[in-house]
């Protein structure tokens, strides 16, 4: 059972590879993507009395973290498949042979990383995951693309290797203690308070460092402007919201396995520290931003500053955080998508020519603003409840600095981000730019739509599933109910 | 009973006594000059024919101009209910009756300058500005004044304000009621468009203020205009005059007499000023005005500090 | 045995120097080369048992480490038809001192790391991490793609080496991380180099460098 | 039953602008509908209140809603009512108004959006007072804050619209921000994000002293205190006017809605909050009125006024917060009455001048005062609404504005303490400076309305102008009558506002401190009445007399000058020029006029604007040079992966070398 999810999509792959219409293709996208969110779903919503859902020998093992990553994870794929078909028929003239399958390529990797419950096979998911998503970036095949998914290759794979010898490091101070090494999480979190400290210490910093390259927290975010503002809207999504989320997932198994061990205050102390310098710079760098594509890459980068940072404050703020990858990651759908429309109806992504997106593509406009009105935690969206409990646990818990840099920079980002987004999409199109034949309709519209329901339902009530599901995911990392 | 009287008595006195200061003042001011000047009653005189008179109004005006010297009349005449002549008090008296009476001077003020500017004169128009800027500062003046005694008296009602304990709190705080009185002769003066800020028998427009405010107006309307500034110099004279002579001796009836003594007196004191001064430069109005309200103010800060 | 071991240990940081202090190309893919086949042998001398399995990782390592991944480089840079010498953004000397440097640091911080007791005599520890050190250098002080990939390959030279010491305790997990990571990475990034290659008729990452602020 | 008539109404005010997306967009059908449901949703509002007042029935209601911390929570207090009240009557008037105003088939384009973000923005208000919990606060406030933004950006065409509209939107998200601080604090010192008081040292002073600044910053910005209010001027000014008498009216009321509210949860204060809260008020007055005189665009000058009402206001809640902290219940009651009536006032005849304004820009097309003039003979019901709301908002008698600053000022004489009071004399020196507002306010409205609707048209704009139809007349006339009721039976209002003091000082009426015991209220409807009747016989009287005398017409005496021209008016900023000078150090006066005389002068002119101080020297600078300074930064991310790569080295070194 559990191998389904990770078997589906690669068979899907072969499929999308096989198939020889350009055309037909990329709506075997939305068809694999419901395949898998039916799987996804049964073995999430495995009731527990039938044991935990594993496999390979316990290496593979879905725990509450992994269900709630797992789950947002197929439905971000499925919404954003639903957007593929009308994407592509835009691009036409592109061959999205290589585009398709790597799509689901990254789906499998991406399920794996959810699912494995071993740090090296955790690691060989998120290499994967790396390599598999490179080629989407590089779609558009120009030089600009060329360049950013170079880099994303090159700092992604330095970061990779961190976290590789993070893992050696890790698994070297379960034997210096003499303890098996199995490197199973469950193990680990056991051994957790008598792995040798030096090693974990130095063992955090590696992985953290390496996890965090792929998550893109400053200042190792530096690819992450470029690849998301080269890559087209939707694999723009799958990496701002999936790969991501899955690169916090491994920061979190890592977290949980320090925190557990000796060196919890110094997993703490970084993760507020990194959290609020990846806030910082993306808000510095937002700041007259003229290209509203890399703006988003900057949300972003501010965004997985606010997840770690979440954690790192523990208590209800673990609970915000998780709640925030979700929340996080459909509103970044609704973003970039809508992004990408404007982008297509202009041919520019910069403010200079794109203005007045209201009135050229009045759907994907009023999208993007509203995306930005949420991503910037205003109620009634998603989320603010997530950055509100972040703060408010911040404050609770005594932690006023951090609390109140939290709303500072939230602060500094808004304005940043608002003068680009407003410069948008307000005022009457520029005469100077000639308009593509693009025009807002259901197959562009439609997902995005669908991404801000979610995003609008989240922020009035977190369904009674979910909740537990995050309480008990939270739980695992030290929130006591 | 008594009370009814001394009501009615007050009402009397207040709607004829006015015009008389004015005559007071105008043969003050000859006296000075040398000259024999108009008879006294001369105001009276002169309201009687423009009541009789014809009217001219300007194609310009709405009803607006029209309003405006029955609102200023009229709100003048209600303030004059409400301060304390000789009776020790009016026949409106309430806690926060001074407030009611300030507001009511403003309301008139306010449709005043606003017929004024209703002609579309520039004239007219620069006189109304003069007369809003100018009241701008008299009025925190006036209202500093009564902190002062509203501190010393403990009430906020005019009667027991400027009351017979005025006289004893000379003795005891005599600085600030000094403050006081002279603060609020410069609002007098300010209000009534007197000298030095203002010269009513100047024909200069550009100099003017409250003169050129009522250029257009004729007939019973300009009637009205005059019997109510005479009504608002009463008042301000009135007021000084409680300041310097409060009703001390016990017998209300002799207060009558009195009172009317020393608010001639106050009239006759205007005319004085209007004979040994000059006219300030416009310019040098706001700042002798601030004065006015540096005086009350230092008068309130001795009292408190 | 063991001194064997540390002057080969030893052979492999200088050759970190030398891929430092070569100004041809060519010459930095030989001694990157020469320093995995050097890491190819050495689970002989951490393994206590040298099975099958040990022979068919050290067979792979030397296969791909000295002779695949070089031959596909110097293909590369032939197609490429690039510049043969180095133009590094530190100059030659200022690298080798950096790396000495780092030696340095590498040998006092793996004096902060405990080992067990049949790793405490070894210096594997400051090797490998001067190794990781080397490459950093190299990835951050050099310009041409080529030798990016070449720092990354350093990279993971000094990872492998750390693997060792975890050989016995994870047989095999270890080696195929390293290698998977290295395969798969090198061949990305080889397809890319092409495309760079197609693109901008160079690989210098001057080009590289459009996408900013 | 109050609470759930009160949600009825705010859920149909929300939906009220949803079945108009699905008309085309030249039908009017969609207004219609909106306005049948916003007068629905009005009247049930309403009478919810109505309910609560005349019987006291408040039934809270709490539910359990799924977010972390929340809670459905709701419940109307006489806080509540006295806020509720402007939400549910302002926007319903401008609803009707808005179909004369901004009809559908004029405006094509926006209309839609325009209804749609009303509803949502009259729900959100309520939403905001009734609500008991912070997290419902927030969802109201934001909600109020973010159709608000749509509702100026209305006309996002136009250049100075959109600038308009981003000052507001960094300026209330800054205000938004400071609320989830102060609500986070408030769980952090409770325990639980519900709305409740405090015991006495329930709250360390130290907390409760943050709380209540962040508040003050917080809740200061959406209300527009000086110098928070940067964002207020241009804002309302670009909003279509039934937009601005909303945002004037109502929209800023929340912010003072939030710090009574926040006020009646924090335990006794120290002295310096009401004497904070008091000099913030002084300085909001005055300056406020100080740069509304120096404006020339109608709307301008009538937000400045805004803030200029909003000093008042918080004079009076100063008042009530030095009462708490010297224990003088008369100072609460004469401070509270007086700011809340001043609420409802303000809300009455603010809106009633920004939409007689309306009435004119509709007319005469032009927001420049100086283009106008003479507009009374051409719009003599506009006139006439506008005359009211001016006579109103300069506190004169016998309107409403007179009555809540008459209750300011006896608070604030209060404060010089009788006999057995504690005194706080420094506060009474704010009476001095509610007289100069008054004294300011009065030389404005003189000057707009002169300006405006008096003498001759000053150009084609005003001649051509028209009066405006019976749905924009007949909104203007309800608040007319309003204004005369409150102004003239203060009474009546007296209950109302002893509820509202009840919420906020809850023990204070059943020790018997009534407001007609500190207040004579019934004086000034003698009074008032008297004026009223005195004048119609006074005037009644000259017309007689007139009749009697014969009246001639002729032109204006031009004092010889025999070519009068409507360009020799006195303009309006030829009016405000002296008060100008005297306020120049605030308001920065930027003049051009013409230097040298020589014999034959050429053509020369006189040029003089002010803009917004606080603005333009001290905000904008700093983001400009924080912009300045963050663009240093981007030297980091100059596209050379080799930097980027040392990046990471330096990270991980410093993660390793931590501690």
């Amino acid at each position: 059972m559990i191998y389904l999810p990770i078997l589906f999509p690669l068979a899907m792959a072969a499929v999308t590879f096989a198939s020889t219409s350009n055309r037909w293709r990329p709506w075997l996208l939305p068809l694999g993507a419901i395949g898998h969110l039916g799987l996804v779903l049964a073995i999430v919503c495995q009731p527990a009395d039938r044991g935990p859902v594993s496999g390979l020998g316990g290496w593979l093992l879905l725990d509450p973290l992994g269900k709630v990553i797992l789950g947002f994870l197929s439905v971000l794929f499925f919404l954003c498949s639903l957007y593929a078909p009308g994407y592509l028929a835009l691009r036409a003239d592109r061959p999205n042979r290589v585009f398709c399958t790597n799509l689901f390529g990254s789906l499998a990797t991406m399920t794996l990383v959810t699912l494995s419950h071993h740090l090296g096979l955790m690691w060989v998911a998120m290499e994967a995951t790396t390599l598999v998503s490179a080629p989407s970036i590089y779609f558009n095949h120009s030089a600009r693309s060329l360049e950013a998914t170079w880099k994303y290759l090159l700092v992604g794979s330095v970061g990779i290797s961190l976290a590789l010898l993070g893992s050696l490091f890790l698994a070297y101070s379960a034997l210096k203690s003499g303890l098996d090494t199995t490197l199973l999480f469950d193990q680990l979190i056991k051994d957790a308070p008598h792995l040798s400290p030096p090693w974990l210490h130095a063992a955090f910093a590696l992985l953290f460092v390496g996890y965090g390259t792929k998550m893109g927290l400053a200042p190792m975010h530096t690819w992450k402007p470029d690849a998301y503002g080269e890559a087209p809207g939707i694999v723009g999504t799958l990496l701002a919201a999936g790969v991501t989320s899955c690169a916090f997932l491994a920061v979190l198994r890592v977290y949980q396995i320090c925190r557990a061990g000796t060196e919890a205050e110094f997993a703490r102390e970084i993760m507020i520290s990194m959290g609020l310098l990846s806030m910082a710079v993306a808000a510095v760098f937002m700041v007259r931003q003229r290209d509203f594509k890399r703006m988003l890459a900057y949300s972003s980068i501010e965004h997985m500053g606010i997840l770690v940072l979440g954690v790192g404050i523990g208590g209800m703020a673990v609970y915000g955080a998780l709640l925030h990858l979700i929340n996080n990651g459909l509103t970044k759908g609704v973003l970039f998508l809508s992004a990408g429309n404007i982008h297509r109806a202009y041919g520019s992504k910069l403010t200079d020519d794109v203005r007045g997106a209201l009135q050229r593509v009045p759907l994907s406009g009023a999208l993007f603003l509203v995306g930005y009105l949420a991503i910037a935690g205003s109620p009634p969206f998603g989320p603010f409840v997530s950055e509100f409990t972040i703060v408010s646990a911040a404050i609770d818990s005594g932690q006023f600095l951090a609390g109140g840099l939290f709303l500072l920079f939230l602060g500094v980002v808004f304005i940043g981000m608002g003068a680009t987004v407003l410069a948008v999409v307000l005022g009457n199109p520029s005469k100077k730019i000639k308009p593509t034949a693009f025009h807002d309709n259901v197959s562009t519209g439609g997902p995005i739509l669908l991404f801000v329901a979610l995003v609008l339902v989240l922020g009035l009530f977190i369904p009674a599933p979910l909740e537990s599901l995050l309480g008990e995911a939270a739980a695992q990392l030290g929130l006591s109910r | 009973m008594t009370t009814v009287i001394h009501h009615t008595i007050h009402v009397l006195l207040a709607l004829s006594l006015p015009p008389l200061l004015l005559g007071v003042i105008a043969k003050t001011k000859a006296q000075f000059a040398g000259r024999v000047g108009p008879p006294v009653l001369q105001p009276y005189y002169d309201l009687v024919k423009l009541f009789q008179k014809g009217s001219v109004y300007s194609t310009t005006t709405t009803w607006v101009f029209r309003a405006g010297p029955v609102v200023g009349l009229v709100t003048a005449a209600l303030a004059v209910l409400m301060i304390p002549l000789a009776n020790s008090s009016a026949p409106v008296s309430f806690t926060g009756d001074p407030i009611l009476f300030a507001y009511l001077l403003g309301l008139g003020r306010f449709f005043t300058a606003s017929a004024a500017l209703d002609t579309g004169s520039p004239f007219e128009g620069m006189g109304a500005a003069r007369e809003v800027t100018f009241t701008c500062l008299a009025e925190p003046a006036f209202f500093l004044g009564l902190l002062v005694l509203a501190k010393l008296s403990g009430t906020l009602q005019m009667g027991t304000m400027l009351g017979a304990a005025v006289a004893h709190h000379w003795s005891s705080a005599g600085a600030s009621l000094a403050l006081v009185l002279v603060s609020w002769f410069i609002v007098l003066l300010v209000e009534n468009s007197r000298i030095p800020f203002d010269d009513p028998n100047t024909h200069l427009e550009l100099t003017m203020i409250h003169e050129v405010m009522v250029l257009d107006h004729s007939g019973p309307a300009f009637g009205m205009i005059l019997y109510g500034a005479s009504l608002k110099l009463f008042i301000f004279g009135a007021l000084i005059a409680r300041l310097i002579f409060p009703p001390t001796n016990g017998d209300p009836w002799l207060d009558w007499p009195i009172f009317v003594l020393s608010t001639l007196a106050v009239a006759v004191m205007i005319g004085v000023i209007e004979s040994t001064m000059a006219r300030l430069r416009m310019t040098h109005v706001p700042v002798l005005l601030v004065t006015a309200c540096l005086f009350s103010a230092f008068g309130i800060i001795l009292l408190v500090r | 045995m063991v001194q064997i071991f540390d002057v080969l240990i030893i052979l492999v940081v200088a050759l970190n120097f030398v891929a430092l202090g070569v100004s041809r190309i060519r010459g930095v893919i030989n001694a990157v080369a020469l320093q995995g086949v050097l890491l190819g042998t050495f689970p002989l001398f951490v393994h206590s048992q040298i099975g099958r399995r040990v022979i068919l990782l050290i067979v792979v390592t030397i296969v791909l480490k000295g002779r695949v991944i070089p031959v596909f480089l110097v293909q590369a840079m032939r197609e490429a038809n690039i510049r043969h010498q180095v133009k590094p953004v530190v100059s030659f000397v200022s690298s080798l001192l950096l790396g000495a440097v780092g030696t340095g640091l590498a040998m006092m911080f793996s004096h902060t790391l405990p080992l067990t007791k049949e790793h405490s005599d070894m210096l594997l520890v400051p090797a490998s991490l001067s190794t990781v050190w080397t490459g950093f250098l190299m990835l951050t002080s050099r310009r041409e793609a080529i030798m990016q990939v070449l720092g990354f390959l350093l990279l993971e030279n000094g990872i492998l080496l750390f693997g060792l010491l975890l050989l016995e305790a994870m047989p095999f997990l270890v080696e195929a991380g390293v290698l998977l990571d290295l395969f798969t990475g090198v061949f990305v990034m080889g397809i890319i180099i092409h495309h760079i290659n197609r693109e901008f008729d160079s690989i210098s990452t001057e080009h590289l460098s459009k996408l900013k602020e | 039953m109050t609470e759930r008539l009160v949600l009825l109404a705010l859920i149909i005010a929300a939906m009220s602008g949803v079945p108009g997306l699905l008309f085309h967009r030249n039908s009017t059908a969609g207004q219609w509908i909106a306005v049948l449901l916003s007068v629905a949703s009005s009247s049930l509002g309403i009478t919810g209140l109505g309910l609560f007042w005349a019987l006291g029935d408040s039934q809270p209601i709490t539910l359990p809603w799924r977010l972390p911390g929340a809670e459905f929570s709701v419940a109307v207090d006489g806080l509540s009512a006295i806020f509720l009240l402007p939400v549910f009557l302002i926007s319903v008037l401008g609803n009707i108004y808005g179909l004369g105003y901004w009809n559908q088939t004029k405006h094509p384009q926006n209309g839609r959006k325009l209804r749609l973000f009303y509803g949502l923005l009259t729900a959100g208000m309520a939403v905001v007072v009734i609500a008991r919990n912070g997290i419902l606060f927030l969802f109201g406030w934001e909600i109020m804050a973010l159709s608000a933004f749509f509702l100026i950006t209305t006309e996002d065409d136009k250049k100075e619209v959109r600038n308009a509209g981003w000052i507001y939107l960094v300026a209330t998200h800054t205000a938004t921000l400071c609320l989830f601080a102060v609500f986070a604090l408030l769980r952090a010192a409770s325990g639980s994000f519900a709305l409740v008081p405090f015991e006495n040292h329930g709250i360390e002073p130290a907390m409760a002293t943050t709380i209540f600044m962040l508040g003050l910053v917080g809740f200061g910005i959406k209300a527009g205190i000086m110098p928070l209010h940067v964002w207020l001027p241009s804002a309302h000014t670009v909003a279509p006017s039934h937009v601005s008498a909303v945002m004037s009216g109502v929209i800023i009321k929340m912010g003072i809605y939030g710090q009574f509210r926040l006020t009646s949860l924090l335990p006794t204060p120290p002295l310096e909050w009401g004497a904070i809260v008091l000099g913030l008020g002084a300085v909001s007055g005055v300056l406020g009125v100080a740069f509304a005189i120096a404006q020339h665009d109608l709307k301008r000058l009538l937000a400045y006024h805004s803030i200029e009402n909003i000093g008042i206001i918080l004079l009076g809640l100063g008042l009530a917060l030095i009462g708490r902290s010297l224990g003088r219940a008369d100072l609460i009651v004469l401070g509270l009455s007086g700011g809340l009536l001043h609420v409802l006032n303000h809300a009455l005849f603010k809106s009633l001048l920004f939409l007689s304004a309306g009435s004119v820009i509709h007319g005469a097309h032009t927001r420049e005062i100086d283009e106008l003039g003479g507009l009374a003979k051409v719009m003599p019901w506009t006139a006439m609404c506008f005359l009211v709301g001016a006579v109103a908002i300069c506190g004169l008698p016998p309107l409403n504005g007179f009555v809540s600053e008459f209750l300011i000022y006896l608070g604030l004489f209060g404060t010089l303490g009788q006999e057995g009071q504690v005194p706080f004399a420094g506060a009474a020196f704010a009476a001095a400076a509610l007289a100069l507002i008054g004294a300011l306010a009065a030389a404005c409205f003189v000057k707009v309305y002169g300006a405006v609707f008096l003498g001759v048209a000053r150009s084609q704009h005003a001649q051509q102008s028209h009066e405006s139809g019976p749905t924009m007349i007949g909104a203007l006339s309800v608040l007319v009558a309003c204004c005369f009721l409150i102004g003239l039976a203060p009474l009546l209002i007296v209950p109302i506002l002893e509820m509202g003091i009840a919420a906020w000082a809850p023990d204070l009426n059943e020790k018997g401190h009534r407001i007609a015991a500190l207040a004579p209220l019934n004086w000034i409807t003698v009074m008032g009445l008297l004026l009223i009747a005195t004048l119609l016989l006074v005037g009644m009287w000259l017309r007689a007399r007139l009749r009697k005398g014969g009246v001639a017409a002729t032109v204006t005496w031009g004092c010889g000058y025999m070519a009068p021209t409507p360009r020799i008016q006195y303009t309006s900023s030829s009016f405000a020029q002296m008060l100008v000078g005297l306020f120049g150090w605030a308001l920065r006066p930027r003049m051009r006029q013409p230097t040298h005389m020589t014999l034959f002068p050429r053509r020369a002119d006189f040029h003089s604007e002010v803009a917004d101080t606080v603005l333009d020297k001290a905000i904008l600078p700093t983001f400009r040079f924080g912009a300045w300074l963050f663009s240093w930064f981007r030297v980091f991310q100059q596209g050379n992966i080799q930097t980027y790569l040392l990046y990471i080295f330096v990270a991980l070194i410093a993660l390793l070398l931590w501690r």
